[in-house]
């Protein structure tokens, strides 16, 4: 190392700053502001219109019979074990029914487990 | 952009191939695919010395495949040229470049793998990214190929 | 099990966004050594494989074998919706659709990629349920 | 002497994709090399095809997830100039922000896998780290790490925040002394130093001649970069200069993407300041119907230049999409550079054209059976390379120094 002096520096330096590791299971890491993980459903605001099927790259959403909302109206349903969490169906949604949220724990045993939040 | 040297430089091999500009300033030319070596060479001495990409395309409607060659120019003042060739959908067959460009040994692998465009002269044509296992005719860029290969190779 | 688990990574030709996920999930932020989680080189040693990709026609016979040289017991992570069932390449001609396609799979992770946090839950979650006496390998 | 084949992958513990090499080796020379792919090949131009203007950029990002900003922007960028849409300066301003930072989170992942694989691990992880700060900028821009979905066709889908770009300079130039860090260590550190020159040498008139792209070609003297050919979006305006070095080895390929890492902290720097206001997007129907008319849309990606071809007969779906990929461009560079070296050079010669197979599943030559075979784990491939080179460090200092 013909000047090896500046190499130690940077190694000394990092020996005595903070840990870089975040300990993550037993300190809670929250992701940022607008990060795109679970989606939340507003079966209240849906009017049916079926917008969100229609633009979805992924297919990932269907649109199932329900009478919850007005007799004979369709409701989105999401799967989120295809669905590639690019949040076109939360712009492009009319009446903002559906909002993507900062959950990030998507983990399961079976690919039903991880479902999309639905809020009355 | 110096058009009327390339049309000139092309119309030394084919006589009436005339050079479109798009509104990007790309250059489109189309020729006959018997004089395509020889236009390609013609070409890669004037200063069109990088083979960006062959592109297969598949018109099921005219009957016919086309194959376009996408040309960048060593010279900042030359347009990006497309050569473009069409031959009938069932007689694919074409003179292979890459001894003029063996980058084009790639490219033609795929478009025959693709399209199943056969490359007469071509060192080493076989199936490209798709499971050696798969019949010959099996081509699935071509417009009248339905369903999934997965589900053909692997039982 | 009382020792760590050793983790095998396998792409099955996805778009290597959940591979470097996983590979950050080793590096010092995230560290999943902390664990004893250590990728190993061969699937010999290995007690985790971590699956990432659609599985396409040329892996899919790969992926097989690579199961069958992992000693019993073993555990098979689905990294990534591509992994689930195809995601975004749903309907392309050249995939199965999603590693249970081929062989059983214990834990899904989801996301396009998912967090390294999110990696860490189904490591930590798959430990937590060996210890509970599960024994996974039969996608119980 | 007889030869005998070494395989290696196609899956394999440090190659974090599926690719296939077949090396024909005469005792320690590499006589024939040999790549096969096809392994990470899911048919997506054919899927493209039956999708719409809108979706497919949203499916075009998951070519490569390593390189996803240049795929959605060059998808974006080619759309835009089907449907002969105008997307606003800020939007473009928005999508070049992910461009660089993009090249700089690549570059820095590239520099921590090239170390690994020629032994270093430690500086893996200190590359690695550096890295963690471009997924913090990318999460808080974008919504999300990696394949971040940032611009649309018509301009970029988010806005960025007075905030976010000053601390945008912050770590441009944070970035900007790694570089510099990074640079010291690789031309001060014998051992770096001997393990990457004169390894895999590409001369100026093979990487001509086998159209290679990117910083592999710009390694061997060879001024190919699409932001300098033909400059695209607002790259008139930014400052950029093209960076070439003559000695085509892996040394040269370092020292050319280190210095790249610089050139994009500028750029972003320089956007940070000169960022125009106005609206982000222009907002497009999802079945938007596109006139006939064909159109190349190229954009230069970390690893090359990478090229987008649209054919549209008139409504909602593309005819023909075709993806070119820069690694594609550089598979057959590794075959030519490889012949002649060591056995202990494949992973570094390998790793330095940077190949993201994820992009180019689309090269096999497959190899002829000659001799018995013999298989060697990477892991045991790089432990066996560190020993060979010890053993023969002696005798190779004074070839190769």
């Amino acid at each position: 190392m013909k000047e090896w002096g500046f190499a130690w520096r940077e190694a000394i330096r990092r020996l005595v700053s903070k840990a870089f590791t975040v300990q993550y299971p037993f300190v809670s890491v929250e992701a940022m502001e607008g990060y795109r993980g679970r989606i939340e459903y507003y079966m209240s605001k849906c009017t049916g219109c079926g917008l969100c099927a229609l633009v979805c790259p992924a297919k990932a959403i269907t649109m199932v019979k329900n009478d919850k909302i007005k007799p004979g109206r369709r409701m989105p349903v999401f799967d989120l074990a295809r669905c590639c969490y690019c949040a076109l169906c939360a712009e492009y949604c009319p009446s903002k029914a559906i909002k993507l949220t900062k959950d990030y724990h998507l983990v399961g045993y079976r690919k039903e487990d991880v479902k999309a939040k639905v809020i009355e | 952009m110096e058009v009327r040297e390339v049309e000139e430089v092309i119309s030394t091999v084919e006589e009436g191939a005339k050079v479109e500009v798009d509104k990007w300033g790309r250059a489109w030319v189309k020729i006959s695919h018997s004089k395509l070596k020889e236009t390609l060479k013609a070409l890669r001495d004037k200063g069109y010395t990088h083979l960006s990409a062959i592109t297969g395309v598949d018109l099921i409607d005219d009957n016919i495949l086309e194959v376009l060659y996408h040309l960048l120019p060593e010279r900042k003042d030359l347009p990006y040229l497309t050569v473009r060739v069409t031959i009938p959908r069932d007689k694919p067959v074409l003179p292979s470049v890459t001894d003029l460009f063996p980058v084009a040994l790639l490219y033609e692998d795929e478009v025959y793998d693709m399209l199943g465009i056969k490359f007469t002269g071509h060192p080493d044509l076989r199936r490209l990214f798709l499971p050696e296992e798969l019949p010959e005719g099996v081509h699935p860029l071509r417009k009248d190929f339905k369903g999934s290969i997965y589900k053909e190779v692997v039982k | 099990m009382k020792r760590s688990l050793w983790a095998f990574h396998v792409n099955t030709g996805g778009c290597n966004g959940c591979d470097i996920e996983i590979l950050d999930a080793f590096t010092p932020r995230y560290d999943v050594e902390r664990f004893g989680i250590l990728l190993v080189g061969t699937p010999r040693h290995a007690d985790v494989l971590f699956v990432t990709g659609p599985v396409n026609s040329k892996t899919a016979s790969r992926l097989l074998r690579i199961y069958e040289q992992t000693p019993d017991p073993k555990f098979v992570i689905a990294v990534g919706t591509c992994a689930a069932t195809g995601g975004i390449f749903t309907g392309a001609y050249n995939i199965a659709g999603g590693v249970d396609k081929v062989i059983p799979v214990d834990a899904y992770v989801m996301g396009c990629p998912p967090r390294p946090e999110a990696i860490i839950d189904a490591v930590v979650s798959l430990i937590r349920k060996i210890e509970g006496g599960g024994n996974g390998g039969k996608g119980s | 002497m007889s030869s005998f084949n070494v395989y290696i992958g196609p899956i394999h513990p440090a190659l974090k994709e599926p690719i296939g090499f077949t090396f024909e080796v005469e005792g320690e020379k590499i006589v024939k090399a040999n790549v096969n792919l096809g392994y990470n090949h899911r048919g997506i131009e054919k899927l493209l095809e039956s999708k719409t203007w809108l979706q497919g950029a949203f499916v075009a990002e998951h070519v490569c997830g390593i390189c996803s900003g240049a795929h959605h922007g060059c998808y974006c960028q080619g759309v835009e100039e089907v449907l002969d849409i105008e997307p606003p300066k800020r939007g473009l301003f928005i999508r070049t922000i992910s461009w660089e930072l993009e090249r700089i989170h690549s570059h820095l992942l590239w520099l921590g896998v090239f170390f690994h694989e020629s032994g270093f691990d430690t500086l893996f992880m200190y590359t690695w780290r550096d890295r963690e700060r471009t997924m913090d900028l990318f999460e808080e821009l974008s919504g999300r790490r990696v394949v971040y979905s940032l611009s649309t066709v018509g301009g970029a889908r988010r806005d960025v925040s007075e905030a976010f770009l000053s601390k945008l300079k912050r770590q441009a130039r944070y970035f900007r002394e790694r570089a510099d860090f990074y640079e010291r260590l690789v031309l001060n550190d014998t051992t770096v130093l001997a393990r990457f020159s004169n390894v895999g040498i590409l001369s100026r008139e093979d990487a001509l001649a086998l159209s290679a792209v990117g910083p592999t070609a710009r390694a061997s003297g060879v001024l190919k970069d699409v932001r300098y050919e033909e400059p695209y979006g607002i790259y008139e305006e930014t400052p950029f200069r093209i960076i070439t070095r003559r000695e085509g080895d892996a040394l040269a390929k370092t020292l050319v993407r280190i210095e790249e890492i610089k050139v994009s902290a500028e750029i972003l720097e320089w956007m940070a300041d000169h960022m125009p206001g106005g609206d982000v997007k222009v907002k497009i129907p999802p079945l938007a119907k596109a006139p006939p008319v064909e159109v190349i849309s190229r954009v230069e990606a970390p690893r090359g230049e990478l090229l987008y071809y649209f054919k549209s007969t008139g409504g909602t779906r593309p005819y023909r999409v075709k993806i070119r990929t820069p690694t594609l461009a550089n598979i057959l560079p590794i075959i030519k550079m490889i012949e002649g070296g060591y056995i202990a050079d494949i992973p570094i010669v390998v790793a330095s054209i940077d190949p993201c197979i994820a992009c180019c599943e689309r090269v096999t030559i497959v190899d002829k059976d000659k001799g018995e075979k013999k298989v060697i784990p990477k892991r045991e491939l790089i432990r066996y390379s560190k020993e060979w080179f010890k053993r023969n460090l002696k005798e190779l200092r004074g070839e190769r120094l």
